[in-house]
């Protein structure tokens, strides 16, 4: 799957994109969260105040209770600051 | 019935005109121009950087502009967001509603604005003396949006 | 801070950019542009003839224009009225407000256009197939004034 | 006084301003709407439904009950329909 970082959480993870298999185990974007977390450092960093963290799967908001596959785009970043 | 997300500053003259030709008999027409301020609080900004998600802008910015659609009778529709380094001064985001029913424009646009605030993947990075900072989200523009959850389009005579 | 009313058309962009420029630092700028329409109900319209009244409209507009800014913190405004013969497409009126606070530029437009279309000194004939008639104010148009009489005036973030 | 009279106050009157003296006994604008009916013809005409006349005594909106005084521009105009 790809994984997007945008804005400050693009900063603290240290890089703006990467790719990863699937982790076993991980069906939901909260367990793909979880997963991440655990790989400390900056990915850790970046998720350590979760309610700051949106998620969009294949380009859509979603919650933290929806599913992910491989091979979905999934961008973690901040509430949006535009307009 | 127009989205564009560019780097390039915007010309509202000619997006308004464009506007009022594709928006035949409408009777009012509402543009909102969001410009870069100068100052954060008390702080003085020297630039604003606008990173944004490439694939997900135009798509979101889309299906806002589709909701005002639905909800309200416009005749035409625009936004336009931009995105880079920008200066104080400068054009950050453009949208404009045409309606026969001058309160349908209002509220359009304001929906718009309120739903970019909320809802399109951009991101401001400003500089200031005290070196870069990300502009943090605000609970107000939440509120702000969260007024449409509820409300019905009105649509009194323009 | 300034109203016109004058039978030569205006120029948009001209006005948006004289008001941007006094609006200093003001983050949004909200236009109303209201244009004649080419039907009246399912009457086409040839043209229109807004007749008004000279002392009073200038006066009565510097005081519309004086309450809004009482009500809202704006930067800047500027309201344009024509008269005279108009035809389908052309300009009749210009709104503009630019403040800090985008609620309140778009707040303070509405009212501004609400309070023109029940305040201001102007009277509307159009001219159709059946002969010139005298446009009906609309009791849509005393409702929407209405609704400023006791709303507080609201500033968020813009 | 002045008197002025717009859009189809105007036609119907068959005029768009006359000088009048202030009429015996008149101090209010419902006082002046009652004598100017009481001219009859186009006046009448004009003052028949009076829920559709405004009023402005020296370019300020008044309501029926204002005093108008000799000297004074009282015009009288339809519901406004500009905008």
């Amino acid at each position: 799957m790809k994984l997007l970082y945008f804005a400050w959480l693009r900063e603290k993870v240290g890089m703006a994109d990467e790719q990863v298999p699937l982790p076993a185990g991980v069906t939901t974007v909260a367990g793909l969260l979880d997963w991440l977390d655990g790989r400390g450092g900056g990915h850790a960093a970046a998720l350590k105040d979760r309610s700051a963290v949106r998620v969009a799967v294949n380009q859509e908001y979603v919650g933290p209770d929806a599913a992910v596959a491989d091979g979905d785009e999934v961008a973690l970043f901040p509430p949006v600051t535009g307009g | 019935m127009s989205v564009r997300v560019q780097a390039e500053d915007f010309d509202v003259a000619a997006e308004l005109a464009a506007v009022r030709e594709a928006g035949g008999g409408a009777g009012g027409i509402v543009t909102f121009t969001g410009i870069v301020r100068d100052m954060a609080g008390d702080r003085p900004i020297s630039s604003m950087t606008l990173e944004h998600y490439p694939g997900m802008t135009v798509r979101e910015l889309e299906r806002i502009e589709a909701e005002a659609q639905d909800r309200w009778p416009l005749a035409a529709s625009r936004v336009i967001h931009r995105y880079g380094k920008l200066f104080p001064g400068d054009n950050i985001v453009l949208v404009i509603t045409a309606s026969a029913h001058r309160q349908a424009a209002f509220e359009a646009a304001e929906f718009l604005v309120d739903w970019l605030k909320t809802r399109a993947p951009f991101w401001k990075q400003e500089a200031t003396g005290s070196g870069p900072h990300w502009v943090e989200a605000k609970a107000s523009d939440d509120d702000a949006a969260a007024r449409w959850a509820a409300s019905p389009p009105v649509a009194r005579s323009a």
